[in-house]
């Protein structure tokens, strides 16, 4: 590897500025392709909307919003095919839903349902991480299983900025270069772990620059910049789609939300830096690029917030559907088969019910 | 000085009072810093004893205890926050071949007197791995002591002797009970490591718990006097050392005992409760001694977690089948 | 057709039938590729099979489990090898939060057919680290199917049906026997999981073994013949899943019983077999279940070892105090 | 950072090449200095000789030797002073040798009488770790305790090849950049963990290029150049001494000898190979640059020579002296007091022992 290609995991890649003019150097983005995204951002933003009044109206329990963030959501789900493997997070529910799992299925854990709302397996998603970290080391596993299989699939795997600090991430990284798996890792930094700032995370002069210490290709992008994360993506997938190998992205974005509902990011950020992220709104950079080349118009603008609406008003009523929770689950899944000890302990669970319906 | 404080406050208060009494002390883990931790137990001290005493780290739990373990190998007493119990797993190996085993290793040159504070249990309706009993992990390690309290004032004393014991504690506090305020006299607060406290005495029989299970067991015990049932309760307050005096007196007493714990049964601190009372008071039992605990699954999701959690009317099952015929 | 071989060899035509008859099998560790792994068991593996199939991979144990959680999800079987019981703690967070975890939390969607081998146990005069029983963990970590042959046939036949298993498996080779030489017949080899072995039948007591533990009940149980007591043996093979039935009828036939198992004894399975024996057996007791475990101790220097272990005299001191007076 | 920074990482730092004569564009050694690191490099091969015949021997039950690493060992030993902490692993007999523990300590654990046979705090030299890379963590923490107690301690943490892939390895260097704690990280790359080679752990340029992506400087040096790694280790110590943080320095070297007496080299490495190495040997590179500017002669070599066989002698006598293992000792170290279940055991086993008297 050479210092260029170091070096380039410290500069930031950007198509599109924060005004939605094209960046110094760029190439044009393909603009039908880029309003498709925007309507994907479109439908993120409105995700994180409705999630978040779910909180507040008691319907879901938590929710940690990726509001800010909705531009990698929708472009790491967006760079791959049906084949591929999306590792999410607790954060990464757009990301997720953008890949086409349906929103209530994915937004059912947070009700308290159970733990994974989806079909995993059938939907090529794991199910959203929560210990940090962790999941890296199953997408190079089912990206070294495709290879060994000599399938062509991609694995795409989310962290955050804290996540990197982990053991796992560093054994993921590690194990994908050796064995050249098809891995992307892509790590939204966001700048916060909850309340810890980046600076007590990593003082690297990038996260992506710890690809160097694996062996792989390291680039910084912009984080809210769609046609930007597109381009790097597509290209890190495309690279692992040819044996190539994995690579480390890094997107510089922010949590513009608090970490999740219960937090209080007023203990330990001042408004004006939210403000300012505020301000680069990964929405209106697109929305400015494409009514600027005049690809979008207030009509194509409507017509994706109706149908944004739409979406959230089935999942409003999708989730608003309880289904009494059968205690019987409890045991069934531990094991293919339930032990002998379970299958015990579940008649003794039906035993109580029993005697309380006696009564 | 009684005052009304949460079980919290008490923690807060602990750490407090011992970073004043000890230059030594320093608290550092995930968000305890400026956030004061996510159930705010450390709140307000990076402000009052600056960023040396208690201090974010990197994401990185093996990191923490790891480099803890160092700190107390050079003269500090750390005291770590493990952010819930399931995500001490990474640190599982600094925890079990080195926190436990330092002291040993060296003949006790190099002992480690740091403490692992792990908000602990579930009956909070929290997500996976927000609610794991783990004890059983660190009770099954020679050389670490198990502490885990089960009202404000034992919170109090017991993290207060954790961190000036010679010896690595792992501190588990019962997280549903974070914000249930309580009167507590902090002054008069004096736990002694290894020592259970009979919190009620009762004729009939047994019932032996700790942390979250204790107010349970209370409950039940409560609830069997209104029956006719005369049910004592011990706190075991400390998991290792093991208080084998006090429980097996009470036991001895009563001839009946029920184990109450919220972790999966197998191969748990209520089974070796279990065993170790039938070894010392076989010929005073007058019926097995009943498990009430988790069920051998993982824990599960918010709205299931009432089906699996140990509750008085499962407890008095259990004391009903203590073979009270027999009695006749 | 029975042959001689060692459990290492028994071990290895495992691995070699299992890779033979399922292609999505896969072997691999630290070690494990040409040089055959530090004992041996993977010998000749890579060669035969090639190095898709088995190979070695960076040293770091969580990458190694949880890469095979990864290929268990897509659809592979692999058999991953820790090098030694303690270095299988850094990978604690993945056998517990994921491995364990992975089929409940997908609703069975996402089954992890995958075996984690584990070289185990001491008697072999190592350093520290190398000598750990560990099985205690894994057991109290539901969703983990735990496995402990105590013989070359069921080594060969147990890690067969592991590593057919639809759940994920630790199977845990007693390293002092890995060069045993013992007649084998593979062909007739077949133990099923979670069925005990009475391995020697008794009158008067019987002990309750797994793993390198059997041999030393075995050879109790022929020194008190030779005194004139007849002690039974059950080797359970399987500790998670138990098999209560296969015990319970032994003990309560019986009445009197042992359990023998080399980890420490605080919140082990022995402890949880005291518990559980108690339980079903109660009325059937003549005396308590007692335990013959190691101290609660780290594993000793190895001129130390023999101190710690459980040995026939240990075993046949404990028979002796099963109150056998009331029997007159 | 700058690229240049970054390729330092993957040059490789030498002063004296194998021949012995300087390298191109290095500074001439301290021809005393190096004088008095030659004879520690005589004293550790003979340590590292007299260990592994101890072994075939029986009295000693193992040995993973460090023959070709000795100046590697003498020189991280050597660049610390006596208020600083050495972290050694299982391989680094020679290096707490060098630092003046007494040899007969340091081997009484291989012996089996207890886990660490010297005095850890006394020393300030930790128990040698087995449980790979996680020995770093505590060298960090020992580090950041000096600083807050306004101490100028450095601390050496050694590891292997292989040990940088662990997830500990990764945790250390990252928690020693974030707190500037100062610690020198020294890899002491010998090509092989046990059988696996360097290329199975790693496809990063060098190991020492790992630093980047914790913002920390990495060295790369030849491990087998005495003079260059008293530069380059010096110049890390006296970093971290001056509070500018941690380093990370690679040593490029070699296992001679097999991973211990217990292991078959043969099955994974080529003779050739070792005999490649074996040339490069650590002594007689300074041995012929000394002799070359006369500051070495055969009077001085036999000297070195006769007081190591006198070490030798006193070691060889000091193992051989057995005291009989206290079964006390078991429980007595556990905790600071043993608890009331330890005394209970301590007490049955006692009982064993005087019912086996009595008979
Ligand atoms: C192993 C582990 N430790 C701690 C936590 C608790 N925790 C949940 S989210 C979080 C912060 C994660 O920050 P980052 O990786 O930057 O992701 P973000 O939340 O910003 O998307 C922490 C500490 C966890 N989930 N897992
Ligand atoms: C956590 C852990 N896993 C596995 C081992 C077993 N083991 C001992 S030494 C070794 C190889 C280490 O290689 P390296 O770090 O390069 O050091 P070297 O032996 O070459 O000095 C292994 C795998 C261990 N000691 N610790
Ligand atoms: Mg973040
Ligand atoms: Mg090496």
């Amino acid at each position: 590897m050479s210092s260029d290609q170091r070096d380039a995991a410290s500069a930031t890649m950007r198509v599109l500025d924060e005004a939605g003019d094209l960046a110094d150097g760029a190439d044009r983005p393909d603009a039908d392709g880029l309003l498709a995204g925007y309507r994907q951002l479109v439908h993120g933003r409105r995700l994180n909307e409705l999630a978040g009044a779910l909180v507040r109206q008691g319907r879901l329990a938590v929710y940690p919003s990726s509001r800010g963030q909705e531009a990698c959501q929708v472009a790491c789900a967006a760079a791959l095919s049906e084949g591929d493997w999306l590792f999410p997070t607790y954060r990464d529910a757009v990301a997720i839903a953008t890949r086409g799992v349906d929103p209530v299925e994915v937004l059912s854990m947070l009700k308290g349902d159970w733990h994974c709302g989806y079909d995993a397996a059938r939907h090529r998603v794991a199910p959203q991480a929560t210990p940090l970290a962790t999941q890296l080391l199953h997408a190079v596993g089912v990206a070294h299983a495709a290879r060994l299989k000599g399938e062509d699939t991609v694995v795409m795997a989310l962290c955050g900025d804290g996540a990197t600090s982990e053991g796992d991430f560093h054994e993921a990284c590690n194990f994908a270069a050796v064995f050249a798996a098809p891995v992307v890792f892509f790590v939204q930094n966001n700048k916060y772990a909850i309340s810890v700032p980046l600076a007590r995370q990593s003082v690297a002069p990038s996260l992506a620059s710890k690809a160097v210490g694996y062996g792989m290709p390291g680039v910084r992008v912009d984080g809210n910049d769609l046609a930007a994360l597109s381009t790097v993506l597509g290209d890190a997938v495309e690279r692992g789609r040819r044996g190539a190998g994995p690579t480390l992205v890094e997107a510089d974005t922010y949590r513009v939300e608090a970490h999740t509902n219960a937090d209080d990011a007023t203990r330990y950020r001042t408004a004006d830096e939210v403000d300012e992220w505020a301000g680069r709104d990964p929405l209106t950079r697109v929305s400015a690029y494409l009514r600027g080349v005049g690809v979008l118009d207030d009509d194509i603008e409507a017509e994706f917030t109706t149908d944004a609406d739409r979406m959230a008003a089935r999942v409003r009523e999708g989730l608003g559907v309880d289904v009494a929770p059968d205690p019987g689950e409890l045991f069934a899944h531990v094991y293919a088969t339930p032990t002998q000890q379970l299958v015990q302990q579940r008649a003794a669970l039906q035993a109580e019910f029993d005697v309380e319906e006696a009564r | 000085m009684t005052a009304k404080m949460t079980m919290a406050q008490a923690i807060n208060s602990a750490l407090r009072d011992a970073m004043t009494a000890d230059e030594s002390v320093v608290v550092f883990g995930e968000d305890v810093g400026p956030l004061g931790g996510v159930f705010r137990v450390t709140e307000g001290l990076t402000h009052d004893f600056g960023e040396d005493r208690c201090f974010d780290t990197p994401l990185a739990e093996s990191g923490i205890v790891g480099m803890a373990a160092g700190m107390a190998m050079n003269g500090m007493r750390p005291v770590v926050e493990m952010q819930f119990d399931a995500f001490a797993y990474p640190a599982f190996e600094q925890v079990v071949s080195h926190v436990a085993k330092f002291g040993n290793r060296t003949r006790g040159r190099l002992r480690l007197p740091m403490v692992i504070r792990i908000p602990y249990a579930g009956g909070i309706g929290g997500v996976e791995h927000h609610c794991d009993s783990s004890e059983a992990y660190y009770a099954h390690t020679a050389g670490l002591t198990v502490l885990a309290p089960a009202n404000n004032t034992d919170a109090y004393a017991l993290l207060r002797a954790a961190i000036e014991s010679p010896d690595p504690v792992v501190y588990l506090e019962p997280k549903r009970h974070y914000f249930s305020n309580e009167a507590v006299d902090l002054a008069a607060a004096d736990s002694t490591i290894g020592r259970a406290a009979v919190v009620r005495n009762g004729r009939d029989a047994t019932l032996i718990a700790y942390g979250p299970s204790v107010p349970i067991a209370l409950a039940a015990a409560e609830e069997a006097a209104t029956e006719g049932r005369d049910l004592g309760v011990v706190d075991l307050r400390s998991i290792v050392p093991f208080d084998d005096d006090t429980v097996c007196e009470q036991v001895k007493h009563t001839g009946r005992a029920v184990v109450v714990a919220e972790a999966p049964g197998f191969a748990s601190v209520a089974s070796e409760i279990a065993a170790r009372v039938t070894e010392h008071c076989f010929h005073y039992l007058e019926a097995p001694v009943r498990r009430v605990t988790g069920f051998d699954i993982p824990y599960p999701a918010p709205k299931l977690e009432h089906f699996h959690l140990p509750d008085t009317a499962r407890i008095l099952d259990a004391v009903d089948e203590l073979q009270w015929e027999d009695a006749l």
